[in-house]
Formats: structure tokens, sequence, C-alpha cells
């Protein structure tokens, strides 16, 4: 726990500044209200309206999402692997080896059909 | 820090389960670099030739070292006795499906293309079927065979996924009723990865409680642990319906006849196999290894569990109307039937009586249902298939010996002596009744009546009804469905009449029981 | 040879992990105000160092008019944006729209807490470290605050409810995940060498160089691991400025596009000055790691220790490391004045197609190597392993190279043909397409001859 | 030589070879048909002839290992009942070929019926048929308890294609009724037999190691009823009777002859062999209980057989007068009665048998099984009505016709033990002259109706249909005793083995009756 | 002290389970089943704290990438499902029924 300590401090004086100033912003500028000035800025057309709950996203953010969820797995076991392979030797590389294989599998599935095209 | 080693693996024993994912992986790689016409060609040789490549490495391990008596891969897996002949049936059932599978038209053309859509038609027209479905396949069986083979609840929890995940998307590839099939794919995954979680969490508990995964761990640490301890107990539970919902047991049921009713036939044919297979395998280490000494806090449980599938199973099996709905409740009914034995422990030799009638019923009941879906696959009509039993009207007169094998299928479903059916539930009862469950065994035998009017009611329709006007044509039948169709048959025959040397195989993997070690 | 990364380090002022966590309250609350203060002046100092540079490179002056060479410049300008008038559109989602500035904001600070910055020295009586605290898992703490930090610019496209910025924030996003993958990669090779995750290990590590036995000889290897795993290292620089969204990555605010990207609404006042101090502390934060993962962190450069033993201790590495920060900042920097914006597509595909299965050969060939060094290894099974995974990767590069090649080929000759048919008749394909010898054209390139040449006698810098 | 291994096998090698026909060779198939029943009758007079009366109780008996896994053996081997039983099924089987000729052709030629049945498969049903007879040796050849369930269950199905695609309007109803009642009653004997086996644990289910093994009488008692509420349901007694009217009156006459003629039997026949040897203490408990019920049976059967309108339900229902009488004589427990009840088993098969073909000739003419459609009939067709009367008053028990031999001796024997039901019994016998008489009164005598005026006599075929029976049932009336002395020798031994300690003496009336005549 | 932990695990447990129980969105629902596996990960990594293994620390890596596959699969599915019938409704999903 001492270990973590030290970086609370420095989260608390962070967050204590970026909310400090996001709450004084309002009061230290002058304020002159202008109807045009409240609506989302759109290069000046009428804004869109937008859904209420959020709109919706593109799949293709989706697929970059579902392929940085996979890859980002296999980082968590690469860590672990590389800080012991010096205990792990042969095994873990041969074992590794056929891991980062089957993952080029899959990636080379989704190369394939067109998963890592974006336009 | 420094006293991590690293682990011995027996790759020998493992051979089958490597070959399986193995093949799995190439069919990734076929998929993603062969031309789209040679796919298919390729896929099936590959995926038969794995199944029955990791068949016979089986039958060759116990052939030449006999079957071990040590857990492998450093305690994670347990190729007993119990698990080498689970292996050994759901190989078979799988090489019987993917002959069905190969069947032409079931599965969508382009799973993303929208139903109805230009992309769809345009892939319809390009003749493209979703060739993926091998593989995941593959996966799927691989999953199955860890399953029940785990001797560690984190192994246990891996397989889990690895057999239900390819399960899910292979449930929402039907070419035919898209809507439906989509349906049952949404509603099997939000279940099962609800259930997997309930898996999870049950774990988790067991874990704190016991301090280990490991199944005989568990068993170790719980013999220390005196009386009732909450944590424990709850993790049990929560373990339990993890399991009971992969069987389908009451009440747990609800996702089986969506299910089995929307994925495509041949998978459901799959599921209904191989998947009650590993699952009773699973639980059965869990119930029997991990949880042995808190027999007296899971058995009343089960009781009311195993009494409760069988009513559900045939009671609303009779209000169905759709041939794959009314398969599945009978699949629940008998998941039931096969709990009765679960429940019937009781000294060594009791156990393994129990053992191997469940494992007898699974091999049994496996091969007919497969035959069953087998034959469901070839009455169509213009949409797809003709579920509807109304549409089954009359079918003994337009192809008598379509009907007759079905009526022999569903047979067997019921019991009749004289087919595989009878021997699996006589095994069972019996091992019951030993145990000591005789009320288990009347409720069996009553919903067993039960169960036989629903199907007796099929074969009234199909033999003793004039057919409808425009019924269902019957589809050519394949070669691979052909085969698959006189496989099961001649399977239920076999062991409906002359079951010893299925049951003496059952009797020999059960002999042991499971590695406590 | 032997070699073990985890030996106590040479010197014992040399922190590690055992030396943390012994700080008196007073000291870590100095320690954390100190960095916080740093930072804060970092950014200022960085705003202006930046504009200044960009300008020399560009052949300008920039900021000249506050403060002696400027200096006060970005003191000047955060005090008018403290000064303006603070918008928030009618359509926002308020909770959010406030909160986002904070979550981007807050982690670039924490991630600084686990940076050494130097040596054991003693403050006020206590021997400590010159870092405020340190992990078992100090580079996944900072990798940890890169991802919460996309939430920050998420929630800030979201809660905007504007096109402009929830496409933007979407863009952010992904490519900061997508560059995320290549960077986490990069550093396995570094774990592989150090051994460690512990920031203040992975610098001790690479005190010394450390001598290789090849073939019989005993080859002395270089201690930074950016010489010694170049292509890690050079992943990481690219990744760095696609984390920070900097040029050439620099698409979620691109102005061309999408006006602002995420920040669209968050108009000129002190919230934007949250997050623009939240991106610049995000340079600082990945310049910081590449120092302390590559660039053997507060060490003095190699021939500098050799002739000034003391350079290592005391005070001095802060010097060092101030020193690497400034190079490492100048090269954002020279990238951002030297480079053009990249497209998305192709921002996707160097970052997916290219970054990550190199990396990943990268890794498989490091970890051979390593095996290789280890004592306990069958070497053969490792050649032939490594052998193996060599062969293997270059018959699968010549494969795809080959295949790319073919596929431009014969793209080449396709353009090649539709020019030549356009040539022969510019009616084909039934777009018409009007000769190119009409008049208003000759017109339209006369005037354009005009103005050239009348700009040619403008004197340069007029404007 | 395994003479009932063969004669179980020619009959299945025989269905096969009808199944086997190529498509539209019907009346090769009678004839194959008829052919092969003729060799099995052969074939059982050829054992019967060899058989000691006086000699071992089992005899020919054979015994083979089949499902060592449950101790389940294929044993088979005949005593004096199952001979007698067997040599039932044998003659009334070719007679039921022949009698059958036309049942599948559809309406007759003449087109005047309302067209019972349409044109079916001629094959199958005979195939069906010489199935049904070989199981129906089984059933009483098997010493091994599992395998007379397994025969027992078999047979059903046989039957229950042979009443459902071949009966008449209302035949799927019937025929679900009738699987399902049996199947209820044998899902409840398998309860028992697996619990025999268990609690005998004896590791083998060959019925003479089985006899007096199980002591206790609170066990005895369960096992008992298990196995009992299967025979009652089969046979059938009152209140499990409900299902024989359908199918009786449904089936088609041939079916009809064999479902009520040998079927049935199988029902007391289990009684008196299984019930009474492996339970003697109990069948002693439940025995007033039993001949209650009987007599409830008798006199029940024959108030309703009086009130029917449709001859095939009024024949039914003289049946379950009759059945009741033989359980009656069963569960006397004396000597006489036991003796009379297996011959009334025998001699009720032909006296039934021929009721219900004549009946099968009448409707076949007239398309209508309602006695109100017929008047007359003597007038039109002498040797029919003839034929009728004789198998009527044979069912009716007239002294010198063989039913009387046999229902005499149960009264008899009856009333040695129990006096009151014997008596009350005895008025069964006075209603059966009155059902009998009427009908025969409002079929044969009176007004020729319009509809009966064109009715041919017996043609050649139908001749040779009768003729035997009808001579069956005069000579057994006048000369049972080759039948009584090939009985009397199980009998006894059955009483013995049922620890009846006070027999009584002297079966002499019957035997004076026998011979005296 | 690792009560709380194993209490909080519990609640988000129930939080989750009563989600899937009760939302109507399949995604919410998915998201639901999401949190359940996370409070499962809270549990491993307080036992294994309690312990003293490293034991639950591992699974809770296998439990995460076993979540991963769990999104990928689920997303496909239910983006599949959204495509055909433009809604996520799990009520709207009502072809199956007896």
């Amino acid at each position: 726990m001492e270990l973590y300590a030290p970086i609370l401090v420095l989260a608390v004086l962070g967050a204590g500044f970026a909310i400090f100033s996001v709450t004084i912003a309002p009061f230290t500028g002058p304020k002159r209200w202008n109807r045009a000035k409240l609506d989302a800025y759109e290069c000046g057309i009428e804004p869109t309206p937008q859904p209420v709950g959020g709109g919706r996203f593109p799949l293709k953010y989706m697929i970059t999402a579902m392929l940085f969820i996979v890859f980002d797995i296999e980082i968590i076991f690469l860590y672990p692997w590389a800080v012991a392979f010096d205990q792990l030797g042969l095994f873990g590389l041969v074992e590794m080896l056929l891991f980062i294989v089957t993952v080029l599998v899959a990636y080379a599935y989704v190369w394939r059909r067109k998963g890592l095209d974006w336009d | 820090m420094n006293n991590i080693t690293a682990p011995t693996i027996e790759y020998a024993l493992l051979a089958p389960l490597l070959l399986v994912f193995g093949a799995a992986i190439v069919g990734v790689l076929v998929e993603a670099f062969a031309p789209r016409y040679l796919r298919r060609s390729i896929h099936v040789p590959l995926t038969l030739l794995a199944l029955l490549g990791a068949f016979v490495l089986t039958i060759l391990q116990v052939a030449r070292e006999g079957v071990p008596t040590e857990p492998a891969a450093m305690g994670a897996l347990a190729l007993d006795g119990p698990a080498l002949f689970i292996w050994g049936v759901i190989l078979v059932l799988a090489v019987v499906s993917t002959l069905l599978i190969n069947d032409e038209d079931q599965f969508v053309a382009q799973a993303a293309a929208v139903p109805g859509s230009s992309d769809e038609e345009e892939a319809v027209r390009s003749g493209y079927a979703q060739t993926e479905v091998y593989p995941l396949l593959l996966f799927s069986v691989g999953g199955m065979m860890l399953f029940p083979a785990a001797n560690d609840l984190l192994v246990m929890f891996v397989a889990l996924e690895v057999l239900s995940l390819p399960l899910y998307l292979l449930c929402g590839l039907a070419r035919h009723r898209r809507l439906l099939s989509q349906e049952a794919s949404m509603k099997y995954f939000l279940l099962g990865s609800f259930s997997s979680a309930i898996f999870l969490y049950g774990m988790a508990l067991t874990y704190g409680a016991a301090g280990t995964l490991d199944l005989n761990g568990i068993r170790g640490a719980l013999a220390g642990i005196s009386g009732a301890n909450t944590l424990l107990l709850i993790g049990m539970a929560l373990l339990g319906v993890g399991l009971l919902f992969k069987i389908g047991a009451a009440p747990f049921q609800v996702w089986k006849p969506d299910v089995y009713q929307g994925a495509p036939t041949a998978i459901t044919a799959l599921m209904a196999s191989t998947v009650l297979v590993s699952a009773f395998g699973a639980m059965l280490r869990v119930f029997w290894v991990a949880l042995g000494n808190l027999e007296w806090d899971w058995q009343p449980v089960m009781w009311g569990v195993a009494i409760l599938t069988m009513v559900v199973g045939a009671i609303l099996a009779i209000t169905q109307t759709e041939i794959k709905r009314m398969l599945a409740y009978s699949s629940i009914a008998h998941a039931g039937f096969i709990l009765t034995g679960v429940v019937a422990t009781g000294d060594f030799a009791q156990n393994q009586a129990a053992l191997s009638g469940i494992l007898f019923y699974l091999a049994a009941y496996g091969f007919t249902t497969v035959g069953a879906f087998a034959v469901a696959t070839m009455v169509r009509e213009a949409g797809g298939e003709a579920g509807h039993l109304s549409k089954w009207a009359g079918l003994g007169k337009r192809s008598p010996i379509l009907a007759g094998i079905f009526a022999f299928f569903l047979l067997a479903f019921a019991g009749i002596p004289l087919t595989s059916g009878f021997f699996g539930k006589y095994a069972v009862f019996s091992a019951a009744y030993a145990g000591g469950a005789l009320p288990l065994v009347v409720v069996g035998v009553v919903t067993s009546a039960i169960a036989a009017f629903f199907y007796v009611r099929v074969i009234v329709l199909m033999f003793f009804s004039e057919p409808a006007a425009d019924g269902p044509t019957i589809a050519t039948p394949t070669v691979g469905t052909s085969a698959v169709i006189a496989l099961a048959a001649a399977a239920t025959v076999v062991l409906g009449v002359f079951p010893q040397p299925v049951l003496d195989l059952a009797g020999e993997a059960a002999s042991a029981l499971f590695i406590l070690r | 040879m032997s070699w073990s990364p985890l030996a106590a380090p040479v010197d014992p002022n040399l922190p590690g992990l055992a030396d943390f966590g012994k700080d008196p309250i007073g000291i870590i609350i100095l320690k954390a105000v100190v960095i916080f203060a740093v930072l804060m002046l970092g950014v200022l100092f960085g705003v202006w160092f930046e504009r200044k540079l960009i300008s020399r490179m560009q052949n300008r002056y920039g900021p000249n008019r506050a403060g002696k060479f400027g200096l006060l410049q970005s003191v000047a300008d955060g005090l008018k944006m403290g000064l303006k008038e603070d918008l928030m559109p009618r359509t926002v989602d308020k909770v959010i729209y406030f909160i986002a500035p904070v979550v981007l904001a807050t982690p670039a600070f924490m991630a600084f807490s686990v940076i050494p910055m130097g040596p054991k020295v003693s403050i006020f009586g206590t021997v400590t470290p010159l870092q405020l605290t340190d992990l078992p898992v100090a580079v996944l703490l900072v990798l940890a605050m890169a991802s919460i930090g996309v939430y920050g610019i998420v929630l800030a496209g979201w809660g905007s409810r504007s096109p402009y910025a929830m496409l933007g924030g979407l863009r952010a996003s992904a490519q900061v995940v997508s560059y995320e993958i290549a960077m986490g990669l990069s550093f396995v090779g570094v774990f592989l060498y150090a051994g460690t995750l512990s920031t203040s290990e992975i610098v001790a590590a690479q005190a010394a160089g450390n001598t290789a036995t090849l073939f019989g000889m005993d080859v002395p290897m270089p201690s930074w691991y950016m010489i010694l795993l170049i292509p890690s290292f050079l992943i990481y620089i690219i990744t760095m400025l696609g984390e920070t969204n900097r040029v050439p990555f620099d698409l979620p605010e691109g102005e061309g596009e999408l006006v602002g990207g995420f920040q669209t609404e968050y108009s000129n006042s002190l919230k934007f000055a949250v997050i623009m101090l939240a991106e610049y502390i995000n340079v600082f934060v990945v310049s910081a790691v590449s120092i302390t993962l590559f660039m053997g962190g507060w060490r003095a450069p190699a021939p500098i220790s050799t002739f000034w033993p003391e350079a290592n201790t005391g005070w001095w590495p802060l010097l060092w490391f101030f020193l690497k920060m400034v190079l490492v900042f100048s090269f954002f920097v020279w990238a951002r004045a030297s480079l053009p914006r990249v497209r998305y597509d192709q921002l996707m595909a160097l970052g997916w197609k290219i970054l990550i299965p190199v990396n990943l050969g990268w890794i498989m060939l490091v970890a051979t190597v390593r095996a290789m060094q280890l004592d306990q290894v069958n070497r053969t099974a490792v050649m032939i392993i490594g052998s193996l995974v060599v062969v293997g990767a270059f018959a699968i590069w010549w494969r795809i190279d080959n295949t790319l090649q073919k596929r431009r080929e014969a793209r080449a000759a396709q353009v090649e043909a539709e020019f030549r048919q356009i040539n022969e008749d510019p009616y084909a394909g039934g777009f018409p397409v009007p000769p190119l010898d009409l008049p208003h054209y000759h017109g339209a390139a006369a005037a354009l001859e005009a103005r050239a040449n009348k700009t040619a006698e403008v004197p340069s810098g007029s404007n | 030589m395994p003479w009932l291994s063969i004669l179980m096998a020619v009959p299945v090698l025989g269905a096969v070879g009808v199944a086997c026909l190529p498509k539209g060779s019907d009346k090769l198939a009678k004839q194959l048909a008829l052919l092969v029943s003729l060799v099995v009758l052969g074939l059982t007079i050829a054992m019967a002839v060899q058989f000691s009366p006086n000699g071992e109780r089992f005899q020919f008996a054979e015994t083979y290992s089949w499902i060592p896994a449950f101790g389940v053996n294929y044993g088979v081997a005949v005593d004096g009942i199952a001979l007698v039983l067997i040599a039932l099924s044998a003659v009334l089987v070719p007679i039921v070929v022949l009698a059958s000729w036309h049942d599948t052709d559809g309406p007759a030629p003449d087109g005047r019926s309302d067209a019972p049945a349409p044109k079916r498969s001629a094959k199958t049903y005979f195939a069906l048929l010489l199935v049904l007879e070989a199981m129906m040796i089984g059933v009483f050849a098997a010493t091994d308890i599992f395998l007379f369930y397994v025969f027992f269950e078999a047979m059903l199905i046989p039957m229950y294609f042979m009443i459902g695609s071949y009966g008449g309007v209302q035949r799927s109803y019937a025929a679900v009724k009738f699987l399902l009642y049996s199947l209820f009653g044998g899902l409840l004997m398998l309860v028992a037999v697996i619990a025999l086996y268990v609690i005998a644990d004896k590791g083998t289910f060959m019925f003479p190691e089985l006899v007096g093994v199980i002591q206790d009488p609170t066990t005895q008692k369960w096992l008992f009823a298990g196995f009992f509420i299967a025979f009652a349901v089969k046979a059938p007694l009152v209140p499990f009777h409900t299902w024989l009217p359908d199918a009786a009156a449904q089936a088609p006459a041939g079916a009809a002859v064999l479902l009520v003629g040998v079927l049935d039997k199988v029902g007391t026949y289990g009684m008196l062999r299984f019930c009474l040897e492996l339970f003697p203490e109990a069948s002693k408990y439940f025995a007033v209980p039993v001949i209650v019920l009987s007599v409830i049976g008798i006199i029940y059967g024959a108030v309703v057989a009086i009130g029917q309108t449709d001859i095939k339900r009024l024949i039914a229902y003289t049946s379950i007068s009759h059945f009741g009488f033989i359980a009656m004589g069963v569960f006397a427990m004396t000597q006489n009665a036991q003796s009379g009840a297996t011959l009334y088993m025998v001699n009720h098969g032909f006296s039934t048998g021929a009721l219900f073909l004549i009946a099968g000739f009448l409707i076949y003419r007239r398309g209508s099984a309602q006695i109100a459609d017929y008047g007359g009939v003597q007038k039109v067709a002498p040797l029919l009505a003839g034929a009728f009367l004789v198998a009527g008053l044979s069912s009716l028990a007239l002294p010198g016709l063989s039913s009387f031999v046999s229902e005499f001796m149960v009264m008899i024997g009856t009333y040695e033990r129990y006096a009151i039901p014997a008596i009350i019994g005895a008025i069964g016998v006075i209603l059966a002259a009155i059902y009998i008489l009427w009908m025969y009164k409002r079929m044969m005598n009176g007004p020729t109706a319009e509809t009966v005026k064109g009715f041919a006599d017996l043609n050649g075929r139908e001749i040779a249909v009768v003729a035997p029976l009808i001579a069956l049932i005069i000579a057994l009336g006048f000369f049972p005793k080759p039948l009584l002395d090939v009985i009397n020798p199980a009998v006894d031994k059955t009483l013995t083995n049922a620890q009846v300690s006070d027999k009584q003496p002297a079966p002499t009336v019957a035997e004076k009756k026998g011979s005296g005549q | 002290m690792t009560t709380h932990y194993l209490v909080l695990s519990a609640l988000l447990f129930a939080i989750g389970g009563l989600g899937v129980l009760l939302r109507r969105n399949a995604i919410v629902v998915f998201m639901c089943v999401e949190l359940m596996l996370n409070a499962c990960n809270l549990a491993f990594v307080t036992f294994a704290r309690q312990h003293g293994s490293l034991d639950g620390q591992l699974i809770a890596f296998f439990v995460m990438v076993v979540a991963a596959a769990e999104v990928v699969i689920g997303l496909a599915i239910i983006v599949m499902i959204f495509r055909t019938r433009r809604s996520a409704s799990v009520d709207d999903a009502n072809l199956l029924k007896y």
C-alpha cells in the first residue's frame, strides 16, 4: 500500500487542479449571452439534432475495438512471459511461439477478410 | 520469484486434443487463404480426418499405454477412463454430425448480410456458404473434449467457453428462417454467458473456500472443512447451476427449445448429442470428484432437479407442435433420466455401475439423437425444413423407409426394448435403484410413459393419418445424410440388441472411476 | 557467459524496488508537489519551446513579444484563456462535459509518479530516490493511465453531442487503442532483457553494457535498449506520436475535416486549457517512458560517465534527464514541422498491418536470442527454432511482398490502360470529359501565369 | 436341437423375406407368409411331439450369455404351460394369415361397404404378423425374466402398427391407447424387474434361480404389485381393461385374434408363472383381492357385452369376462383351477379367435360392425351362420365344446377354496348365454335385411380358416386329455414353488370329464 | 479487509445478475454479464490475496480472455440481429415461442 500512496497524492493534486480549473472557468470570464453561441458548432449551418442518449457508432469502430481487445489480451500474456522468460527457458519459448502463431492465424484471417481495411 | 519451473506436458496423451485444435487453426488459415470455390472441398476432408485421427489416436493411446492413472499436463487434465470414453463418443458423433453439416443449403451464404438485402441475394446467387462452420465446429469439439477431461476448474471454465462460443455463432447461421436462427443465437448467447458467469462466480467462491481450483485439491480441502461452510455451499450451488444449464436440466432448461428450434438442424444434432455428453462428463467430475465429500449437501437438491427435469421435459413436450422443439424437450427429459444416475452415488461398486450406465446412456442417446435430427433435415417444404408436426402427417405413406427409421428412433427415445434407449434407461435406472433412489426411478418410469405418449403421437401422425395435400417434400438424401441416418439406425439397433461390447467398454472406462489425484 | 538481469545494481546508490515505500509522508508530499509544479511549468515552457522551435524550422521568429524571447507568451495565453467567456452549448450532456477534462488530465499526472529521475539523494536528511514511487508493475501503471486517458477523449466527444466532436472522439480513441497495441508490444523486448516491470529496475538494468558470447568471441553489448532493441525503439517512437495524437497522426483534431475534433465544443476557456495541458503532459509522459525504457533513464550518456564518474550520482542525473526530455520533445516538434498529416486509412494500416506483425516477429527473434544466452537451455534446439522462425517470417514476408508487388503492378497497368483509353477517346465509359483546349482553360492558365509573375515581384517576408 | 431358437428365427427371417419382396408382389408376400407360418406350425408340432410331459419341468432349454454386464441371459425353455401357449400361437398365425388375405386390399370388390380400410401395404402387414409371431413364441419361451420383459414390451410395437395402420376409423386412437396402457404397465414392471435383480443379488435374471429367493414379505408385496399391474393391464383385468374394447374393435380381424387370443394371454401367463412362483407369500396375500377383481370382471364384462352394438366390441367384452375366469383360476391356487385356467387360455384363443374371424368375414361383406346392420344372415349364408353359432356356443361354454371343460375346471377348483366367488362367477355363464344368443338372434335370425341379401356364403379360403378352429373347439371339448397331460405337471410344479401346502387332491373331476366322454 | 472486497464483488455480481434478468436491451444485458464476470475477477483477486497464492490472479487473466472472446462474439451476434431487425430489444425477439 505504501507504494501506491504517493500515486494517490499526485492524483489528488492533478484532479484537484483540473476540477478547480473547470469549475472556476464560468466565473472568470465575462458573460455575453447570445443564442447562436450556445448552439453546437457545425461550421455555421443549423446544428444536426442529436438523438437523446447519444447517436450510433459506425460499425467499423466496433471492429477496431474488438481487434484491440484481442490483441490487448495477447499482451496480457506476453508481459508475464517476458518477465519470467529466463526461468521458463526453452519451454516458454516454444509455447509462446505457438501462442503467437495462433494469434497470427487469427490475424491473417482478419486481414484477408478485410477486417483491417479502413476507408 | 525464482521458483517458476517449466511445466512438463504429456504430448502423446494430449495428441487427440491438439490434433483437433490444430486442425481448427489450419481451418482458419484455409478460410483466410484458399479461394472460395475450393474452401469446402478442403474443409470437409480436413475436418473429417482430424476427428477420425483424434479418435484413432485416442484408441491407440489406450491400446498402447492403457488408461492413465495420473493426471496429465501438471494436473490440469485427467484423462481417465470416463474422459477417454467420452472423447471417443464425442469424436464419433462429431464425425457423424460433420457429414450432416456437409449437406448442402443449410448455412447462410453470408452471415453479415441483412436478410433479403441485395448483398445476400448476390451471395446466394454466387453459391456462397459460410464455410467458417467447419473450423468453428472443430474448435467447439475441442472444447467439448477438454470440458469433461478438465481436472481443474479453471481449465473447465475455459473449456466451457471454447465449447460454447463457436456454438453461439453456429446457431445463428441457418440459411432458411434467418430471423429464428439469429434469435436462437442471441438467446443462447445471452443465457449461455449468463450461466457461465454464474459458474465462474461459483468457481470463485469455491476457490475462496478451498484455496485451490484443482478438483482433487478441493476434495482434499473440503475434507478438512467441517460443518456447513456458507461460502462453499453457495459456490457449489452456483457451480451446479452453470453445469445444469449446459445439460439443460430444469429449471435451467428454457434455452433449449428455442435454441434447438432456431439453430440449423445439423448444428442442433451436434449440440443435442455431443454437448450433452460432454457436459455430463464435466458435471460428474465436479460433483463426484471435487464435491464427492459433500454428497449429503448436494444430493437432495439434485434429487429435486432430476425429478423436475424429467417432469418438465416430459410434460411440456406434449404441448409441442414443432418437431425440433419436441425433440428439445425430449432431450430435457433424457437429461433428467441421466441425472438419476448422477444422484445414485454410494460405495465404489455402486458408483462404477452408475457411471458405466451413464456413459452407455450418453453414447446410445447421442447416436439416436443425431439420427433423429438427420431425418428432420430431410423433410422440407418451401421455406426450409418442415418443422411443424402437422406437416409430418402421413409421412409413412410418402416415404415409408424414412418414416420407419424415424419411428424407430422415437421408439428408442421412448425406451422400447430392443432399441439402444431401453438399455440406456435400464442401466441408469438400475444404478439409481441400487443407489437407493427408488422414488427417482418411479418418477423416471412414470415420465417415461408420459414421454412415450408424445413419441407415439408422432408415429401416429406419420403412419396413421392421411398425408396433407400440401405436405412437405422429402429431400433426396445426399450420401452424407443417408450415411448418418444409416449409421445412427445401425447404432441404435446394435446397441439395442447386442449392447455388451459397448457396455463392456463403458464398464472398463468406469472401472477406476475418476482420477482422484 | 552468464547474465542475470536481476543481479543487484553495481552501484549501491542505484535504487531498486526495495527502496520505495519508505518515505515519510512529508517527503512524499514534497516530491509530489514538485513533480506537479514542474509539470505545470513544463507545459508552459513546452508550449513556448514548441512554437519557437517550429518557427525557426519554418524560417520565422515565433513568439517574441511577451518577455525576453517571448518566454512569457504561454503565460499570457493561459491568462487570456482564463478570462475568456465560458461557453457551454445547450445540447451537451452536462455531467460528462464537465468530467471529461478531469478524466483526461488526472491520469496524465498520475503516470508521471513512476518515472525515475535520478538515483538516491538526501533530502532533508532522508535518503530517497529521485522518483515519486515505484511498483512491481510500474510500466503497467503507465499503460493503464494512458488507457484511462482515452476515456476522457471519448467522453469529451460523446458529451459534446455534436457530430464533429463525436467523430473526433471516436477517431481519437480508435487511433489510440490501435497504437496502444503496438506500443505495448514494443515494451516486451525490454522486459525480456530487463526481467522486470519496475521502472527503476529497468533503468538499473541499462546501467552497464554486457558482453555476449557469439561464436566464441566476447562482443560488448550496448547498455541502452534503444540500440540493443532498435526495432522496438523505432516502433515505440512511432506509436508515441500516435498515442498522443501528435502530427503526423493528429487526425482527431484535424482542422480541415473535423474543426477541432473532440474539443470542438470546449471553447477557448479554462476547460480547453485543461485539455491542452493534459495533452502536453501526455507528451511528457511518453517521452519520459521512452527515456526510461530505451534511453538509459536518468543516466548520463555513455562517454560522460567514462570521463566523469560522478555524473551518475547526486543531483546531476536530473540534468541528464531534463536534457533527454528536451531532446525527445524536440523530436516531437521536428516531426510536426516536417511531416504531413497521414490519412485515416494510412494511419490504421500502419498500425495494424505493419507495426503489429513486425513487432511480433521481432519479439520472437529477441526471445530466441535471449534463450540462447540462457545457461540451462539446449542451444541447438533454440537455433533450430530460431531458424524456423526466421525462415517462416521471411517466407511470409516474401509471399506478402510478392502479392503486393503483383497487385501494385496490376493496379498500375489498370490505371495506365484507363488513361490510354481516355487519351484516345475522352467519352469512353460514358463520362464526357471536356477537351483540354477549351478557351476558358487557356484564359485561366494565363491569369494564373500572370499572378505568378506578379507575386514574384513582391518582396518576401512581407506577410 | 435348439427348437425354440429355430421357432423364433424362422418367422423373423420370413418377415425379413416378406418385407424385402419387390413392390407390387402382394400375392407373393401373402403366400410366403402363409408358408412360413405353416413351417412354424410344423416345427411346433415336431417339438411338441418330443416333449415329455413327465420329464424335467423345463425342456428344450437354451442358455447363452447375452449381456453379462447386466446378468442377462438369452434363456429359453418350455414347460407344459408355455408349450401349449406356443402351440396356440403357432396354430393361430397361419389361420390369421389366411383370414387376412384380403384385409389389406382395400374396400371389397363390389364396392358395397363403407370402406373400413383403404388399400395398404400387404408386405408390411404380413411381415409385422410374422415378427409378432416370433415375439409371441419368445415371450412364452423366455426363462430369463429380462428376456421376458424385452419380448413383453417389444411385442407391443408390431401390434401397435397393425392396429394403427390397418385398423378401423378410430384406429390411431385405439393404437395409442393400447400402446400407452401396455407401456405404462410394462415400465412399472421394469422397476420391479430392476428391484428384483438388485434385491435378489444373484447376478442373474434366470427364472429358475430366482424362484424362492425373495423371502421378505414386504418386498414380495411391492415386487408383486409391480409385476401384477403390468400383467393385469395386459390381461386385462377390470380396472385396467378400457383399452381392450377400443383396440380389439379397431384392429383388423386378424390382429384382433392375435391380440385377444395370444397377446393378452401373456398377462395371465405372467401371473401364473412369475407372480405366483417368485412371490408366493404376496400372491397368497393378494389372492382374495385379485379374485374379487376377477369376479367383478366376469360380471362386468358380461353385462357390458350385452349392451354392445358393435360386434367386435361385444366380443372384446366377452373376453374381459373370460379373462376374469382365467385370473380367478390362477389365483384360486388349486390344481383344478390352475389347470383349468391354463386350458382356458388355449380354448379361449380358439373360440374367441373363431368369433373374431367370422365377425371379420361379416364386416368384410357388409362394411359395418354394427349389429343392427345385420339380420337374417342365416338364410343367405348358412355355413357362415353355422360356424358363428359353434364359435359362439363354445364361448358361452356349452358342454361338449372346448371352453366348457376349462370353465368347469376353474369353477370347481375355485369352489374348493373360495366358494362364494365361484358361485357369483357362475352367474357370468348365464350372462354369457344371453349375450351370445341374443347377438346371434339379432344378426342371423329374423327377416333378411336388405343389405345382407347379396351375401355370399363362406368361400373356400374362409372355410379353410374356420374349419380347423371349429375342429379344434369340438375336439378339445371332448378330448382335452393330451393338453391336460402336458399342463398338469407344470401346474404341479408351479403350486409347489408357490408354496401352496394344502393343494386340493385329485384333479380327477377334470380327468374323468376329459376321458369319460 | 478482504470482506469488503467480497461484499463489493457480491454486490456487483448481484447488480449484473439483476440487470440480465430485468433489462430489455440486448447490449445492456450483455454488459451486465460482463459486469458479472468482472465481479468474479474481483472475488478471485481478493481470494488470491487472502490465500496468499497467485492462482486467483492468474485466473483473472483467463477470465479477461474469456470475457474478451465473449465480447467479440456477443457483439457480432447482437449487431447481426440489430441489422436485421433495427432493434436490440430482447422483447422484440419473440419468434421462438411454443
